[in-house]
This record gives structure tokens, sequence and C-alpha cells, in this order.
């Protein structure tokens, strides 16, 4: 029974985060808008948008290689997966078993590795403009990703992102440095990994600072489906990290449904927290140039690398 | 099979290779002779290799026997332990593929004017030598066979010898090499000086702390310098290129290992006790090495430079995690110190792998497209698919993402890096996490180096003639690369299988075994604190892969429309509108600045910009130029004078009567 | 003793004889013949000491370490005589350089030479020894002005002055030594045979021994080439025929050293109840260092290739000075070795070298190209010469450096990093010259010669051997010879 | 010691050793060849002297046949050679005058003394009365390797290396009474075939360089190497 249950769970919370990342993107493009004193679109709009472009033919380019088609399912299959390992209402996750945090970064690599590749497969310059510059992004998002994976690991000596919610949760609450400037670099990493300002713009196609949608330019179709679903994705999986690691509370630690009745609101509101303060920097900042992004990621791996040693310094006396 | 077998099959092994080299001597006459004779016997090397090394490994067990030759009172020693089987199992599994891949593409050199019973000659004797070194438990058979693998690479890396940057290579390569070889004889006499040359006497006498110090010093700018520690890496991005492909894939993925070996020998296993200070040494260096070793490779144009330069990252990542296991032994924690030393050996063996498909698809690239530049590649996924696709594998592995195998090892460091909290000296805390750092800021910088390599190399359009008209390579070299994908696929979905076999190696060195029970999940420190089961991911990606395929496949099944890129509107974009290679790492190119020597200005027509190696004009060149000015000097000696000269004899003469009296 | 005067005394007969052929074509044959009826004596000499041990008497003294010398004398003698045929027809017949008179005169030196070099090895008087030192010198000095050329007699008349007032000054050191020896021995006991003078060595008077060993060691030492008194040696060696230039390094320095040795036992057996008992070693390896780091530095820009490898013959020397100058029965065992492995291999270079400047017909290092192209033989010979030389595996000079180096790391472990540096240096500046005249593309007008790759091959795989095993005979021989010189048995 | 205590064979050799060294001293400064060989022909007279003199002192019949050796050598062959070299070489009137004649001089002077530091600790063990002489062989050999330095003739270099042998032979009559008949030999005639090769050359280098001046031997030094310098530098 138990083993039934664990096993549903896997599926069932990594195509709770699938179904909701539409929603999610939905939800920040909502906030934003109203801060702008826009309406903005419906919240179902993105799901719309989904099934018209799966629905439609796709166009390849002639100087495609096979690889343009197949990177799409890629893409998507490796961030669902990295998405699998999270515990979304539930710390106990199998998922977190498959693959640890080490390997959630490394699946969010490998997603990125196609995409890039995709990006330079046709070979226009807009490709590889973006597949360069999404390089340069993951250069220094993927070490401090790691290096704030690395804080809290020391602190709670593990790696699976399961048993380091459920390490928060059963410590007493403490005030530590290192989560200040983990949580500082994570949220910038966050920004910077899916492509929001000020390190990219999501809803421009201005060809000189893109960087996302130079390299997902030429597709289209269900191959631009699964890019898209796959990016709102990451999104949200970045803001479910974010709360699994710094606000786990509430998280049920048991695998009984009522805690999860308790667990899924909670959630829903942290997220929804989450969403307006990305709404909030969208609106209040603007796109930076693009020289200015070195510095900017190489303040966010900074900040990671601050948090890891003012936990060796400050917190873990020998 | 027994123990006992271990030492006739590498016997067999060095045999082989040695008549490999032999029978290559035929080619002068009789070209076929490569073919039939030489690169077959070299696979028998490999098989043999591998199965001593397999039987080392699994029996745990060290076996050793005197051979009737070397110097009076130090006859040759040899033995074969878990440890050397490790390593021997590396040689062999890089070498079957190599004896694959050889005869297609040594057919190339056909008709040049080098000879080919050179070449086959080399080859084997050296392999025999890598073979020896791991065998050799004496200094001087180990710096015989050390040596004889440095002379016969450095004929193989003079081998195109019309060229003038081959000979550059050369020298600049067998210079170091000589170098790296008296440093380790060093090392060796400082280990000898209390007991003998043989190694168990080494083992057994521990030389007191400052010479164990100076022995490890040595040790470590010796075998350092082979491994392609920076600064003393210099000869390495030279000799790559400049070698055979098949050649550069040996060097890279097995010599560079047996310089490791080397080093493990000597400071894991002869010196004596561990020192934390050796550890910060290590992980220093190594993080070192690693970071500028993949800055550089980001740089690089010439495809197999740039897979040098990345040899380097990757012994630099070996290196730090041999610092870790170093730092946890010295302070008493032998499991952690276990864990980070199979990480080390699971890098070496999974770099091993990757690092020789990718310099035989390198070789590949060179024979089908006739180029090493990727400034003139692009499009040879189309051209060369077999090719590449298994270059995409390769790349991915470098690239240590899951679920490869070089995700694994990186997996493992991280892992041996974050038991850093067990540590009681501050200072080790700190320096652990930091190298954990560089390591994640190298495995990233790693994956744009090959993102680049494969992006512009196999994906886009064609940048000149040649590789437009680029060629699949026949079915020998394919069944070569075949070979090492499947046993990278082996090592990177079956990592607890491996560790278990490297274990043997490691629980020899450090004295404990980094267990993981079952076969799927790798959980070196128990299944709560981390696991990974690669297996699963790669079900769970086919899986939802083939699903969304499947799910998503048009109703109608009419061919994708297949139309122009995309030009805003304008004429198609031609291929030199495309990214160019040194376009591409232009925004690492600004913030590494300081790190390179960079030159740009127009070559000709091209507007050309290289981002050279400062360790050049840093030491390299200074050392050169000291090194004439006191030539010029002793040439003032040999002044022409006869009255000079009798001069000189006459003051000697008065000098030491002076000293005598 | 019939073997010891067939090897020392056939090649007297010989410069007489040969002085009389005039026909050159005769006269190489008669060389080669003579060559190797001296080799047959020495061997046979040879086998005799290994199993009745050493020979003494009628003024003669063959131990085990002079008679590997002399095997060593009378087989490159043979070697170089082989080489010397086809080499000298073709400086005589092709390139018109000698004369028929300047033939005669060569093959009749040539003997006279290696008579000299014999009688140096196998006497056992120190002033027979002097005279045959000297008389190697008047021997090869017309040799090397053979070609006549300006720089040639230059060359010639700076080895004649400059190893004549060094052999001087060995004079006065014998006689300083024969004094020593006259206040301790008997009336008419002969005070300068080597025998007599080794027994009562202990109680030579040490004051008189240094003095003497001093003038010893700069008049034998000029001869060795230890700097700085070794300006002689380049220019006799690029300046005189090829042949010469291989039997000077590979024999006369090692009669040279050998004289030097000898007297260092003296010194040392003198000196050892007193203040310094280790002063001639240490005045040995302050020479030997200073001669091998001088001569590494100096292997850098050469232009001339019979200069750099007289360069490395000086480098070699004072490696092996330097090894007798530690002492030990391991420093001493390793620079035996390394005279027997130099000797082989700088002959071989010599002779590819000499056939290099026949293919490209220069000296200068940078009109030599690809010489594996014009002539695979002579550059592969050259090119793995020169890997011997530089002491890489598996050639012998390896395992002497080897023993050598772990020699040093034992007693004086702070000077093995210059010998490791100077090795590197040695390397780089060989190399850096080799290297572009064995590979890369020739130029045109060079062609291939009538090359007798013979005693190279005979000589690298004799070496190469060394280098992997070193057999129970010579091993035996030279364990015996160390004995001899240090009073110790090799572990 | 006191002199008058010795007899009156031994004062005349130290009288004649003192000559032999001062001959060396004028052989030195004197710049005329002709002249230089002269005083060298001299200078084996008082050798050759003070042999037959120890001799006579000794009753050692085997340093009269040394004595006659060298004069047969030393002062009539040698100088006869030389003479003839002279005229062949039209050289009769050649002067070859010293760079710095005083600080030569003062040089020679410092020899002198340092020989006779270097030899006092060696003299002490030579009980006879002759054993002084055994420093002013010692002068004389340091005395004739100056010489060769400091002249550019060279001839004058030949000469400079006869009497280093003249040192060398007065060393060996002084201190041990000659050497052993064999080597005295081997010596006499190296000396000899040495003297007729010295006559070969002087007519090689006269052909060659149209001179007998050393300093003009140099083309084999370091700087006909350097002309061109066309390596590639790692």
């Amino acid at each position: 029974m138990d083993r039934l249950l664990s096993l549903l769970l896997a599926l069932l919370q990594p195509l709770a985060l699938l179904a909701a990342a539409p929603l999610f993107t939905a939800v920040v493009g909502r906030f934003k808008a109203r801060l702008q004193n826009r309406r903005g679109v419906p919240l179902k709009t993105p799901y719309r948008e989904l099934r018209k472009w799966a629905a439609k033919e796709a166009v390849v380019a002639r100087t495609a290689s096979p690889l343009f088609r197949a990177a799409p399912y890629i893409v998507f299959a490796s961030t669902l997966l990295a998405a699998a390992a999270l515990p979304v209402w539930e710390t106990a996750s199998p998922g977190a078993h498959v693959a640890d945090a080490i390997v959630l970064i490394g699946l969010l690599g490998l997603a990125r590795f196609m995409l890039v590749l995709a990006g330079l497969d046709v070979g226009t310059p807009f490709g590889g403009m973006g597949a360069s510059r999404e390089m340069l992004v993951a250069n220094f998002a993927e070490p401090a990703l790691l290096l704030v994976v690395f804080t809290l690991a020391m602190t709670t000596h593990t790696t699976n992102i399961g048993a380091m919610a459920a390490a928060t949760l059963h410590g007493a609450p403490v005030l530590r440095p290192s989560y200040m400037f983990a949580l500082a670099a994570l949220l910038m990493v966050a920004v910077a990994e899916c492509g929001r300002i000020p390190v990219d713009n999501p809803s421009t196609h201005l060809e000189l600072t893109m960087i996302h949608e130079g390299m997902v330019l030429e597709y289209s179709g269900r191959h631009l489906a699964l890019m898209e679903w796959a990016a709102q994705l990451k999104l949200l999986l970045f803001a479910v990290l974010t709360v699994d690691l710094f606000l786990p509370w509430g998280l049920a630690t048991r695998m009984s449904p009522t805690a999860w009745l308790l667990a899924l609101p909670l959630l829903l509101v942290k997220l929804a927290g989450l969403a307006l303060v990305l709404a909030v920097s969208e609106t209040v900042l603007a796109k930076m140039r693009l020289f200015r992004v070195p510095g900017y990621l190489t303040l966010a791996f900074l900040l990671a690398l601050l948090g890891l040693l003012s936990h060796v310094i400050l917190e873990s006396a020998p | 099979m027994n123990a006992s077998w271990a030492l006739p099959l590498a016997g067999l092994a060095v045999a082989a290779a040695l008549g490999s080299a032999a029978s290559s001597l035929l080619a002068a006459r009789w070209p076929r002779a490569l073919t039939v004779l030489a690169f077959p016997m070299l696979g028998v090397s490999g098989i043999a290799a591998q199965a001593a090394g397999l039987i080392a490994l699994a029996s745990g067990a060290r076996q050793t026997t005197l051979l009737p030759a070397g110097l009076p009172g130090l006859p040759w020693h040899v033995a074969i332990d878990p440890l050397a089987g490790a390593f021997l199992l590396m040689l062999g599994a890089v070498l079957l593929p190599v004896a694959l891949y050889g005869p297609g593409y040594v057919r190339a050199f056909r008709n040049g004017r080098d000879s080919l019973a050179t070449l086959g000659a080399c080859t084997g004797l050296f392999v025999a030598g890598m073979l020896g070194v791991l065998l050799a438990a004496d200094a001087f058979l180990f710096m015989l066979a050390w040596e004889l693998m440095s002379l016969a690479s450095y004929f193989l890396v003079c081998f195109q010898h019309d060229q003038p940057e081959s000979r550059r290579a050369a020298f600049v390569y067998l210079l170091l090499a000589q170098v790296a070889g008296l440093l380790i004889l060093m090392a060796f006499g400082v280990l000898a000086t209390t007991g003998g040359f043989a190694f168990p006497a080494m083992r057994a006498a521990h030389p007191d702390a400052t010479w164990a110090a100076i022995a490890f010093i040595l040790a470590l700018m010796g075998f350092g310098t082979k491994a392609g520690l920076v600064p003393l890496h210099v000869w390495l991005p030279e000799a790559h290129p400049a070698a055979p492909s098949h050649i550069s894939a040996l060097m890279s993925a097995v010599m560079l290992k047996v310089a490791l070996y080397g080093f493990l020998r000597v400071v894991f296993d002869l010196l004596g006790p561990p020192q934390w200070g050796y550890g910060i040494t290590l992980v220093v260096v190594g993080a070192t090495t690693a970071l500028l070793g993949a800055m550089l490779a980001v740089q690089q144009v010439d495809l197999k430079r740039l897979l040098a330069y990345s040899s380097i990252e990757n012994l630099g990542t070996v290196f730090l995690a041999l610092g870790l296991a170093e730092i946890f032994q010295a302070a008493g924690h032998p499991a952690m110190a276990a864990l980070a030393l199979l990480a080390a050996l699971f890098q070496a063996l999974s770099h091993a792998l990757l690092k020789a498909l990718l310099f035989l698809g390198a070789g590949a690239v060179q024979h089908g497209a006739h180029t090493r530049s990727l400034e003139q590649m692009g499009g040879l996924l189309r051209r060369m698919p077999r090719t590449g696709w298994m270059f995409l594998v390769g790349c991915l592995g470098m690239s240590a993402v899951p679920p490869l195998s070089g995700f694994v090892s990186e997996w493992l460091t991280f892992q041996a890096a974050l038991q850093a909290w067990r540590l009681h000296d501050s200072l080790l805390r700190i320096l652990v996490p930091l190298a954990a750092a560089s390591l994640a800021l190298t495995t990233a910088l790693a994956a744009v180096v090959f993102v680049r390599a494969f992006g512009i190399g196999f994906l886009g359009r064609a940048r000149s003639r040649q590789v437009r008209h680029a060629h699949e390579v026949g079915d020998g070299m394919l069944a070569g690369q075949a070979w090492l994908v499947a046993s990278i696929a082996g090592v990177a979905l079956f990592p607890v299988l491996v560790a278990s076999l490297l274990g043997s190696a490691v629980l020899q060195l450090t004295g404990r075994v980094p267990g993981s029970p079952g076969w799927l999940w790798l959980t070196p420190l128990g299944p709560t604190t981390a696991s990974y089961a690669p297996l699963l991911v790669l079900a769970v990606l086919l899986g939802v892969g083939l699903l969304g395929w499947v799910v998503l496949r048009p109703r109608r099944g009419a061919p994708v429309r297949r139309v122009d890129a995309w030009g805003c509107g304008y004429a198609p974009p031609t291929p030199d509108m495309q990214f160019s290679a040194m376009g591409f790492a232009q925004p690492q190119r600004r913030v590494f600045a300081p790190v390179y020597a960079l030159r740009e200005g127009f070559a000709g027509s091209a507007y050309e910009v290289v981002a050279g190696d400062r360790s050049w004009s840093w030491i390299y060149r200074p050392l050169g130029a000291l090194m004439d000015r006191t030539a010029d000097l002793a040439r003032r000696l040999q002044a022409g004078h006869v009255r000079r000269y009798l001069a000189w004899s006459l003051l000697t003469l008065l000098l030491l009567l002076w000293i005598v009296s | 003793m019939i073997w010891l005067l067939l090897a020392v005394f056939t090649p007297l007969a010989g410069t007489l004889l040969l002085a009389l052929i005039p026909r050159a074509r005769m006269a190489g044959l008669a060389n080669l013949a003579l060559s190797a009826l001296s080799l047959a004596g020495s061997l046979g000499l040879a086998l005799r000491v290994l199993h009745r041990g050493s020979l003494h008497g009628h003024g003669f003294l063959v131990d085990p370490f002079n008679v590997y010398l002399v095997v060593l004398t009378a087989f490159v003698g043979l070697t170089t005589a082989v080489f010397s045929r086809p080499y000298m027809e073709h400086v005589h017949l092709a390139e018109k350089r000698v004369s028929p008179a300047g033939m005669r005169l060569y093959h009749s030196m040539y003997q006279g030479f290696l008579f000299t070099m014999l009688l140096a090895l196998t006497t056992n008087n120190l002033g027979i020894l002097w005279v045959a030192v000297e008389g190697a010198t008047l021997a090869t000095v017309l040799l090397v002005s053979l070609y006549r050329t300006p720089a040639a007699i230059e060359a010639a008349w700076k080895y004649f002055i400059l190893c004549g007032v060094g052999i001087a000054q060995a004079l006065f050191g014998t006689v300083a030594l024969y004094f020593a020896a006259q206040h301790v021995l008997p009336p008419g006991a002969n005070g300068l045979d080597w025998s007599t003078l080794y027994a009562i060595a202990p109680q030579l008077e040490p004051r008189v021994m240094v003095v003497a060993f001093a003038f010893l060691l700069v008049g034998y030492g000029t001869k060795v080439g230890l700097v700085p008194l070794h300006s002689w040696l380049p220019d006799a060696h690029s300046e005189g025929p090829t042949p010469m230039s291989a039997v000077l390094s590979g024999l006369l320095l090692n009669v040279a050293l050998y004289a030097v040795i000898r007297m260092k036992m003296l010194t040392d057996a003198a000196l050892a109840a007193s203040r310094t008992p280790a002063l001639a070693g240490h005045l040995l390896m302050g020479f030997g260092l200073l001669t091998f780091l001088t001569a590494v530095v100096s292997l850098h820009r050469r232009h001339d290739i019979k200069r750099l490898f007289s360069y490395s013959s000086i480098e070699h020397m004072g490696l092996m000075t330097f090894g007798f100058g530690v002492g030990g029965p391991l420093a001493t065992f390793a620079a035996l070795l390394h005279m027997l492995v130099h000797a082989l291999t700088k002959s071989s270079i010599f002779v590819t070298v000499g056939h290099a400047t026949h293919i490209a017909r220069t000296q200068r290092i940078e009109r030599i190209r690809g010489l594996i192209r014009t002539q695979p033989a002579v550059g592969w010979g050259l090119l793995l010469g020169v890997v011997a030389i530089a002491g890489f595996p598996p050639f012998g000079i390896f395992a002497s450096e080897f023993l050598l180096l772990s020699a040093t790391m034992a007693s004086w472990p702070w000077l093995a990093p210059m010998l490791v540096l100077g090795l590197v240096i040695a390397f780089a500046g060989l190399f850096r010259n080799i290297q572009p005249m064995v590979f890369g593309t020739p130029p045109v007008d060079q062609q291939a010669v009538r090359a007798n790759m013979l005693p190279v091959m005979l000589h690298l795989a004799l070496v190469l051997s060394l280098g992997i095993v070193i057999p129970a005979v010579l091993s035996n021989w030279l364990g015996a010879a160390t004995m001899l010189i240090t009073g110790a048995a090799l572990r | 010691m006191n002199l008058g205590t010795l007899p009156l064979v031994d004062q005349a050799v130290l009288v004649l050793a003192a000559m032999a060294l001062f001959s060396a001293f004028a052989l030195l400064a004197q710049s005329r060849l002709l002249a230089a060989i002269h005083v060298f022909a001299w200078q084996g007279f008082l050798v050759a002297a003070v042999a037959a003199l120890t001799g006579a002192a000794s009753r050692d019949p085997h340093l009269y046949l040394s004595a006659a050796i060298t004069l047969g050598l030393k002062v009539l062959l040698i100088p006869w050679m030389l003479h003839r070299l002279l005229r062949r070489l039209s050289l009769e009137r050649q002067a070859d005058p010293l760079a710095y004649p005083a600080l030569t001089l003062l040089a020679a002077a410092a020899i002198v003394v340092f020989a006779d530091w270097v030899a006092a600790p060696v003299a002490q063990f030579e009980h006879s009365a002759t054993r002084n002489v055994i420093a002013i062989s010692l002068a004389i050999v340091l005395l004739g390797l100056l010489m060769m330095v400091v002249r550019r003739q060279a001839l004058a270099q030949v000469l400079g290396f006869m009497a280093m042998e003249n040192g060398l032979f007065l060393a060996a009559v002084a201190s041990t009474h000659g050497m052993p008949l064999v080597v005295e030999l081997g010596v006499a005639f190296d000396v000899l075939v040495a003297m007729v090769l010295f006559g070969v050359f002087f007519l090689q280098i006269k052909d060659s360089i149209d001179s007998l001046d050393v300093d003009r031997l140099s083309q084999l030094s370091a700087s006909i190497e350097r002309d061109e310098i066309t390596e590639q530098r790692p």
C-alpha cells in the first residue's frame, strides 16, 4: 500500500507541477500587468497557446539536422524529470531518491545543453547569438546554484532535497546568515536561468537583447509547444525549489492525505508570494545591457560563495 | 579464473604490444602488416590488459615476481595489484577500440612520405612502456618504462615532422618529459635513501617529514608535468594536436592516467603517512589546473587543442579529488577518503573512455573533412552522422550532465567535498568548499566548451569547402568509436558495479571500501544522504520523450515541412553569417580576460582573435631567454686566444695549489 | 702475457707497417686487420684476467679496472677503423682534401695512437703512463691538422700547446710523487711503479701528495677536458677528421680520466689519516660539477655539429669526474659504467656525424636538415645516438646516470638538483640542435652517401642491451674494479 | 740553513739553480727571439750542470747520463733547430715585446714567492742540501707557463714550453736525483718529437696566416659561430 502510494506520489507531484506551470507563468504576468495598470491576459491563455501550437504543423528549416527535432523532447523530458526530484507537498518524495539536488542541477544542465545545441543547429546568426549568451548565463548561474545547494547540504548533511526540507522542518527555526545569502543567490539565479528581467525579457523579440527567444526562434508547432512548456515548468521548478529549500514550513512530512490538505494551500500561498515578488521586481527593474549581465551573474555567484563561507566560518564550529 | 592469472595475462599484454612494435617493422616493405599484424596484436594486448586488470581488481591481491634483468643487485620487480589493475583496465578499455580504429586511420598515411613502420613500432613501444609503468615494482624498471613511454610518444608526436609546429610540439614535449622523468627519479631517490629501490622496501621505510615533503613535491611536479598540471602543462596542447589522432587518444586517455597512477603509487602507496599539507597543495593545484584548463579550452579553435585543454581540466579535477582524499585520510576519516579516491578513480576511468572517444571522433573529422579548425567546420552531423552522434555522446559526457559517466564522478567528488563539515581544521573547512565551488565553475565552463565544440563543429552549416564535401569514415573507425560509446554507457548506467570494482583499489590505498549495496542506486554515504540512479534517470528521460513524441505525433502523418531559415524577412542567412567559434566564446573572453594572452588583428584578409596561454609569456619564454643569455656567457670562455687558455691553465694551477697548501 | 703483447704491440707494429704502405686502400684494410688483431689480444687478455686474476710483471699491470678499458679501447679502435675506411676514402678520393702522404700519416698515426692508449692503460709505471699520454698527443696532433686548413692548423696548435703544457704539469706531479715515494721506499725499489706505490701509499707524506695531486689533476685534467682547461677540446674535435674525433672522445678522454683516478687512489690512501681525507674526491667533485655545468650551458646556441658533440663529451667527462669524486662503491660503479657507455655512444655519434657532414657537405647545423628523409639510416642513427647520450632509457647511459644520481642523492642530496638541472639543460641543448637536423624537409642538394652503419648499430645495440640488463660478466668486472678503486664492494 | 756548513758541491748547485732562475726571468723579459734562444740554451746548460754536479755529489752515474742527454738536447739540438727555423722563417730580427713589462716581471716575482710557499712543506722532507732547489724548479716551471701566457710569438711560446721542461728536469734532479732511466729516455724522446712537430707547425702556421703571432690564431672562437643565428625558439 505504502509503495503504491509512494509511486503514485512520485507520479502525481511532477504531473501537478507540469499542469500548473503555464498557470504560474500566467499568474506572474497577471500580477505584473496589474502593477503596470494593465488588465493582462486571461489565466488560461498559456494553456490555449500550448494547445494551439501542439495542433499546428511544425515547420523546420532546411538546414536543420535531426538533432533539431529531437531536442524539444529531450529538453522537455529532462526538465520534467528535474521537477520530479522536487518534493511539492510531501518531503518524502520518491523522485528525490532517483535524483538529488546535484542531479537536478545536472538535469537542468542537460536540458540547457540540448536547447543551446538546437539554437546552433539551424545556423542562423540569432540562434548562435542566443546560444552564446545562454552559455554565458549558465557559466555562472549553474555553479552559483550548486553553491546554494552546497550551503544547505553542509547544514543539513544531505543532498536529497526532501531530506533537506525535512531537516529544516525538524530543526528549531534558526536565523542563518548563510541562508540569507543563499536565498538571495538562488533568486538571482532563478531570474537569470528562467530568462526574466533584468537578464532577459521573455516578451520581446528584439534580437540584439534576446537570449532564450533567440534559441527557439526557429521552432514552431509542437516543438515550440514543448520548448515553451519546458520553460514554464522551469520557472515553476525554481519557485518550488525556493520553497523547498528555504520556506519548507507546512510541507507534509508523513504520507497522509490530511497533511497534504494542509500543505497544498500553504504551497499555493507561498508560490503566489514568489510570483508577486517576481512581478514586482520585473516591474521596478529595467532590462540590463548585455555587457552588464556578467557582473550580475558574478554577483550571484559571489553571494552563493559568501553563503557557503559564512556557513563554514560562522555557523559550524568544529 | 584465479588470481594467479593476472600476472601472466599482463605479461601477455606487454608481449603483444612488443610484438606489435616488431611486426610493424615489416610495414616498410609491406604496408598491410600494420592492418593484419600490428593493430590486431594491439587489440590482443588491450584485451589481455583488461582481463589482467579485472582479475587483479576482483581478487584484490598483489602478485609479485622478479625478472633477471636490470642493474646488479636490482633485478626487475614486476607486480600487479588492484591499483595497477584499475589502470590496466583503463588502458585495455581504450587500447582495444584504438586497435579497431587504427587500421582505417593510418590508411591515410600510406601514400605519405612518413614511415608507417615508425608509426607502428613506436605505437607498440608506447603501449609497452605504459604497461611497463603499471607493472613495475622497482624504481629502475619504473623509470625505464616511463621514459620508454615518453620517448616512443615523442616519435609519434614528431611523426608528421614536415610541419614545423609538429617539430616544435615534439621538442617541448620531450623537454618537459625529461624534466618530469628526472624529477620523478629524484623523488624515488629520496624514498630510496632509507631502504632501496624496490617498492616493497620503500613502502616499509618512512622518510622523515622534511624528506617526505620533498619527495611529495618532486613527485607532484614530476607526475604533474606528465598529467598536465598548470603551469607544467604547456606540452600537452602542443603535442596532442600534432600526433595522429589515435595516438592523441592514447596519450590523452591513457598516458595522462599512467602519470596519475604513478602519482598515486608514490604518494598514496609508498610515501608513508598522509599529511593534510599535501592535501591542500593537491586541492589548490588541482582546482587551478581545472579552472585554467577549462578557461583555455573554451577559446580554442583547433578541435584537438580544445580536447587537450579539456584533458588538462579533467586531470585537474582528478587531482582535486585526490587532495580531498589526502585531507580526509590525514584527518582520520578513511571512509570519506575512500569516497574521494573513488571519485578520482571514477573520473579517471570516465575521462579515459570519453576523451578517447572524442579524440577518435576528432580524428574521424580530420579524416573525413580534412580540418581540425572549428572555424571551418559546421553541419558535420549531416555529412558524418554516425561519427557526429557518437561525438555528441562524448560531449555530453564531458559536460558532466546526467545520465552520462562524467556526471557520476563529478557527483561523487561533490559528495566527498560536502563532507567537509567533518573536518576540524578551520582552514580545511574553508578550503574544501572553495574547492567544490571552483569545481562547480569548472563544470559549467566544461559545458560551454563542449556545447561550443559540438554546436559549432557539427551543427549549423559548413563553413568551408572541404567540410561541405566531408564523408563518413569507414566501418573500422566507427566500430572503435562505437565500442567506446558502449563502454561509456556501461560505466554511466551501472556506476555501482564499476565502483565496487574500483573499490578494491581504493581499499588497497585507504583501507576502506566505499560501498553501495545493490546495483541500481549509487548511495556511497547511505540512502538518505544522497542517492543517484542513472538507469532510472535514463528510463524516465526515454519514457517521457517517447510519450511526448507519441502524443504529439501529427495525426495525418504528413512529413515535416522544410523551409529556409528565418531571415527577418530578408534573404535566407548564409553560412558566413553564423556565429564563429571565437565569436561564441567572446563573453568568456571578456569575463576572464586577465587569464588570456589576447592577440587580435588582421591575419591576411580575416580578422583573427587568439586567446593564448600566459604560461608561455610568463614562464617559458623568459626561461628560454635566460638559457640563451647564459649560453652566450659561457661562450666567452671559448674566446679563441690560446694565450688566454694558457692563462686559465696557469690560474687553475695556482688556485689549486693555494687550496691544497 | 702473450695476449698482452698481442694487444699492445700490434698497434706499434702497425704504426711502422702502415707508414710503409703507400696505397690508401690497402692501408685502410691493414688498419682494420691490425685493429682486429689488437682486439683479439685484448679479449684474450680480458679472459685471462677474468679467470686468473690480475696480471703483473715486466712493467705491466693489468687489473680489472684497466682491462675493461683495454677491451673498450681496442673495440672502439676496431669499429672506428671500420668506419674510417669508407670515410677516409671519401675524403681522399671524392673530396680530395687529403694527399696520399696524408693518408699514410693518418693510418700510421691511427695505430700509433692506439698503441699509446693501450700502453698508457697497461703500464705499471707512472712515468711510462706519462710518456704514453704525451705520446698520444703527439700522435694525434698532426691528424688534427690533417686537412691543412687554417682552422685545422689553429686547432692543432692549440691542442698541442695546451695539452703539452698540461702534460708538463702532470710530469711535475709525477716527480713530486716519486719524491714522496723515495722517502718511504728502500733505495733501489722503483718508486714509480704503481703497484709498489699503492702498497705503500698510506705512508706517503700527505703534504707532498696534495701538491703532487694538484699538478696531476691539472695536468691529466687538461686531457680529460675539465673546465677551464677544456678549451682545446672543441677545436680539436671539430677540425680533425671525424674518425679522429670519435677516438679522441671515446678513448683519449677515458684514458686521461683513468690516469686521474689512479692518482686519486694514491692520494686518497695517503690522505686517509690526515685532516682532509677526502680532499682529492672533493676536488674531483668540484671540477666535475663545474665542467658539467659549463658544458651543458655551452650546448646551447651551437652552429657546428662536431663542436656540439665535443661539448657533450666534456659534459659527460664532467659527470664521470664528479662520480669518481663522490666516491663510494655505487658512485664509482656508476662512473665506470658511464665511461663504458659514453665511449660507445659518443664514438657512434661521431661516426654518424661524419656521414651527416658528408651528406650535407657542411658541419654547420643550420644547413643540415631532414636527414631522416635523405638517408634514413644516418638520420635514425644520429637521433638514437643523441637519445642515448641524453640519457633516455632503455639505453645504458640512463642506467649509469640513474646510479650516479641515486648515489648523489644518498651522500650529497643537495647537489642532485644541480645534476638534474644540468641534465635537463643538456638535453634541451642537444635536442634543439639535433631535432631540426634529423627531421623536417631536407634541402634539395643533400644527397645520400655510401655509409657503413655497422659500427653505429653495433655500438647502439651494445648500449641498449646494457640499459636493459648488465650481464654478470660485466657487472662482476666493474664490481671488481669498484672494489679496487674504493676498497669496498658494491652492496 | 747555513750555507757555510754545506759542502762546496752543494753550494755550487745552489748557485747554479739561482742562475737558472735568473735565466728564466731573462727569458721572460727578453723580447728579441734570437737572444731568447741563447738564453734558453744557457738555461739548459745550467740545468745540465746542476744534474752533473748532483751526480758528482751523490756518486750516481745515472745522473751523468741525464746531464748528457739534457746537454745534447736542450743546449745543442733544440737551440740549433730553433735557429734554423728562425732563419728559414726569416724571423732573426723579430722582436716580441711584452705588453706590460713591469707588470709581468712583478707577477713573475710574485710567482716565485708563491712557489716557495707551496714548496716549503714539500722541501721539509728532503734532507739533502738541495731541497730548496725544488722551490726554484717549481718557479721555473711556472715562469715558463707565464711566458707562454704573455708572449705572442709562437716561437717564444715554444721557448716557454721548453723552459718548463727545464724546470721539470731540475725538479727531478734536485728532489729525487732523476727519474728512472726508461722514463727519462721516454721524456727525452717526447720532447724531441715535440720539437720536430713544433717545427712542422711553424711552417704550417706561417703558410696559413703568414705570421707566427698566436693572437691571430683566433678564428675558432665563439665569434665565428655567431654570424648566422636562425634558430627557432620554443
